[in-house]
């Protein structure tokens, strides 16, 4: 599958400034993603306009697909058929592909699927959002399936994380989802181009669909239905998976947490815009750090429970109703008053609403 | 220059905001600053405001937002309507009066006036009013050495449109001289 | 004559060979399969030509023709 | 003569009922996989419907999509692997109904594939359900009354919509009702596979087939309903041959 997986062949070494859609495409190509079939939505419209141009040069797939539930299956086909493979959309459009989404974790077939967020339900606004939290890590399709959730707070970041969320795909043979928001993928930063290096020894593809020359036939299925017994025998192998998953991979930031009193718990752009609030809370000589899951699943539970054993009070922040923060609550099982800051889908905090929440509840 | 500047620079879809934010950013990342940017258009693609947005830093940049701009370099009437009440507390407006119709209100902000528009007629292409604008924004802070946005003004035109670059040199000069001038 | 072979497992009754058969020369069975289905039997074989009409009906593959030396290739089949 | 069941399909009895067409169309397509020597580089993929469980009746790689999307599937194999044949097998509630937009689409993009199309004018694995193929006037247990009474509109015609779209390469409508039938069918399959294999882009074959369960009728009534009443409605031949 020499020809799918080669990564490589875009610039690297160079200082880009490039909008987060962009990188991440930049990205996905160097780790070697040779497919990607995708639907227009702002806000990640820059992501199958770039793919579209950049895939021919190294020789891989870009399809513009009729729909969000096309796109996720032709990705279903191209995973089954060993290619390292994306396709990305927002909320409404991630709403559509989840039943794809379902059916290729049940296959266990690697794939990376991007949500770039916007403001919901419905078709909401297209401005920044994290309401998406629920779908992406408690599984919007049917069924018992876990994504890998990784929620990059810079464009550097966005870069690595795509880069490793290819090898994690490949790794455990589950779909791994970037949730990104607008903000993410609209913003444009400086970024050092960096060449794609895998992160793990990747296992042969000995799944592939590619004829059976030589070999057995082979099949990928998702329907269960004899031996009776056959689906429970499939799902518990699938959780024994995601338990090896939750105890390898979860990655967590602390920022100043060792001393503080109150600690922010928030992820992706949240938390980056809430580091900005530490800083005008250290000035101000309140004791306030800020911690922040990389993986929203696995969800770095035993990090949160450190937390919970030294400061005070934790403040969630999120760009949703109240959706992270049960994940916040359950990890430190209530051993902690949590105080919260949530902007309903399709606005953002700046780091003076931050800075306002912690004064009036540092001292409280 | 201050710890973190917010600017925008706005102007009817077409008259270059996001071009004019892309090479000041550009040049900023030449010298090393922290820099973000955003573009927002209206709802509609062409005629409404198009706005882009830009932090600069020395240091880490927590948020791309721009609510409250230092600094806004406003192209045509809608836009100093619209960002001239959002502005930061003595803040800077740069603003193009050949597209604009009163003086700006605010007792607090500093403004500078330049006649982008005509200076670009002037030059042979009214096109690079947005090129203009901020030349005599850099005329007037020399937050950035003018060798930085020559240097991504080639950098930005050379591959498609080399035969832009002169003129868009030419405008950022004249914009700067502009404030030589006043 | 032709070498015609019926399997009685596979087969699920559904009679459509013996509709075909131009020379009626297919019955199914008073006694059922392992399946619980009555299924398809030839009544003579020397009477049959070996047109494949009933391969060519079956939706189980459960009849099939093996090849014989003496018998000479009839494509279309049907002779009446 | 000999009369042998193809290799390329295992040899196993099917689920399909007594007298269902199924058995006949994936004889067809085992055999010409064996005539072509294709085998050792198809996939196929099993759609959602009676036929889900094509692999275990295919010797080949096969997957297995989601109701209505194998022609997205199929697209995601083919482009990354065009040197191999890529076939969809597909029902008409996969095809015409709940899958509507990827057919619509694979043919316009005439992707270099080849689809199955069994069209038996019911839903067969759910129990019997209108499809979009009944025909009007025709019972099922969501029209009681026949089609047509209650606003479900005239029966869709997949080769003639398709026909209009100019990425499509060939479309031709077969039925399996009578041997001579199965025998043109044959050739139709064949051709569409061969298309793919000379790079000449998006085949479809429509089978008419029968469905005695769920028609309620014998065996031989259901050929004759293929026969008289479907025929009426889906009338046979080459739609489309673009060389």
């Amino acid at each position: 599958m020499s020809a799918t997986t080669a990564p490589g062949h875009t610039e690297t070494g160079k200082k880009l400034l490039l909008k987060g859609n962009e990188l991440m495409v930049r990205a996905a190509i160097e780790a070697g993603c040779r497919f990607f079939a995708g639907y227009p939505i702002t806000p990640q419209n820059e992501v199958p306009e770039y793919m579209s141009q950049l895939m021919p040069k190294v020789g891989g797939t870009f399809v513009q697909a009729e729909s969000e539930i096309a796109a996720i299956n032709m990705i279903f086909g191209a995973s089954a058929a060993g290619a390292r493979c994306m396709t990305s959309s927002s909320s409404p459009g991630i709403s559509l592909k989840q039943e794809g989404i379902s059916y290729i974790a049940s296959a266990e077939l690697p794939c990376v699927i991007a949500n770039v967020q916007r403001g919901g339900p419905g078709l909401g606004n297209i401005r920044a959002s994290q309401a998406d939290y629920f779908q992406a890590v408690k599984g919007g399709g049917h069924g018992d399936y876990r994504l890998i959730v990784l929620a990059p707070a810079s464009l550097d970041e966005l870069q690595d994380l795509t880069m490793n969320a290819f090898d994690y795909a490949d790794y455990y043979r589950n779909p791994v989802m970037i949730l990104a928001d607008g903000l993410l993928g609209q913003m444009a930063e400086p970024v050092d181009a960096r060449p794609y290096e895998p992160i793990l020894e990747l296992p042969e593809k000995d799944f592939v669909l590619d004829g059976c020359k030589g070999r057995e036939a082979r099949v990928i299925k998702t329907l269960f239905l004899r031996p009776p017994k056959a689906l429970v025998t499939h799902n518990m192998r699938l959780q024994k998976k995601y338990e090896t998953i939750a105890s390898e991979l979860q990655l967590c930031e602390n920022v100043q947490t060792d001393d503080a009193e109150l600690v922010i718990a928030a992820y992706g752009m949240t938390a980056r815009i809430a580091k900005g609030a530490v800083d005008m809370a250290r000035q101000a000589g309140m004791k306030v750090g800020l911690i922040r899951p990389i993986t929203l699943w696995p969800f770095p539970g035993p990090a949160f429970m450190e937390v919970a054993g030294t400061a005070k009070k934790l403040l969630v922040v999120e760009m949703s109703s109240g959706q992270f923060i049960e994940d916040v609550k359950l990890a430190t099982e209530c051993n902690i008053p949590v105080e919260f800051l949530g902007m309903g889908g399709g606005w953002y905090p700046t780091p003076e609403n931050i800075f306002e929440k912690i004064s009036a509840i540092y001292d409280k | 220059m201050t710890k973190e500047m917010k600017l925008v620079i706005a102007g009817f879809g077409g008259q270059g905001v996001v071009v004019a934010g892309n090479i000041l950013a550009r040049a900023c990342m030449a010298e090393g600053k922290n820099i973000t940017g955003m573009v927002s258009y209206g709802a509609e693609m062409r005629g409404g405001t198009a706005n882009s947005t830009i932090v600069i830093s020395d240091t880490w940049i927590a948020s791309p937002i721009v609510e409250k701009p230092d600094v806004a370099i406003v192209l045509n009437q809608p836009s100093l309507d619209k960002f001239e009440e959002r502005m930061a507390p003595k803040g800077l407006i740069v603003i193009n009066t050949s597209m604009t119709e009163r003086e700006v209100e605010r007792a607090d902000l500093e403004v500078i006036k330049v006649n982008a528009t005509e200076i670009a007629h002037q030059l042979g292409n009214v096109r690079v009013a947005n090129i203009v604008a901020l030349g005599a924004f850099l005329g007037h802070t020399h937050i950035l050495e003018m060798s930085s946005m020559i240097g991504a003004i080639e950098a930005l035109f050379s591959q498609k449109k080399p035969g832009l670059i002169e003129i868009n040199d030419k405008a950022l000069r004249a914009g700067a001289e502009v404030m030589v001038n006043a | 004559m032709a070498n015609i072979k019926f399997d009685k497992e596979r087969c699920k009754g559904c009679c459509l060979c013996v509709a075909e058969c131009p020379r009626g020369n297919i019955r199914m069975s008073e006694i059922l399969n392992k399946t619980g289905s009555i299924y398809a039997e030839v009544i003579d074989e020397g009477d049959c030509n070996g047109c494949a009409l009933c391969c060519q009906m079956c939706p189980d593959m459960a009849i099939e023709i093996e090849e014989d030396e003496k018998q000479t290739c009839c494509e279309k089949g049907s002779e009446k | 003569m000999e009369f042998k069941k193809p290799t390329s399909l295992l040899d196993v009895p099917t689920h399909y009922c007594p007298g269902c067409g199924h058995g006949i169309v994936q004889r067809l397509v085992g055999e010409v996989i064996d005539e072509l020597g294709i085998r050792e580089k198809t996939i196929g993929t099993a759609p959602v419907g009676c036929a889900v469980l094509l692999y275990d009746y295919f010797d080949c790689d096969i997957i297995e999509c989601s109701h209505g999307r194998s022609p997205a599937v199929a697209t995601g194999i083919k482009r990354v692997l065009p040197d191999r044949v890529v076939f969809t097998y597909q029902g008409d509630g996969d095809l015409a109904a709940i899958g509507t937009a990827e057919t619509i689409h694979v043919a316009n993009r005439g992707e270099n594939i080849t689809i199955i199309f069994v069209n038996n004018a019911i839903y067969g694995m759910t129990g019997g359900q209108m499809a979009p193929t009944t025909i009007t006037g025709q019972r099922t247990t969501t029209t009681q009354e026949g089609r047509g009474q209650n606003q479900e509109g005239p029966p869709l015609k997949v080769c003639e919509l398709l026909a209009s779209l100019d990425g499509v390469t060939y479309l031709e409508r077969v039925a399996v009702s009578t041997p001579k039938d199965i025998m043109r069918a044959k050739k139709a399959v064949k051709k569409a596979f061969q298309n793919q294999i000379d790079e000449k882009g998006f085949s479809l074959v429509e089978v008419l087939s029968m469905c005695p369960t769920d028609w309620k009728v014998s065996s031989t009534a259901a050929v004759d309903f293929v026969n008289n009443e479907m025929k009426e409605v889906f009338p046979l031949g080459v739609f489309k041959d673009e060389k």
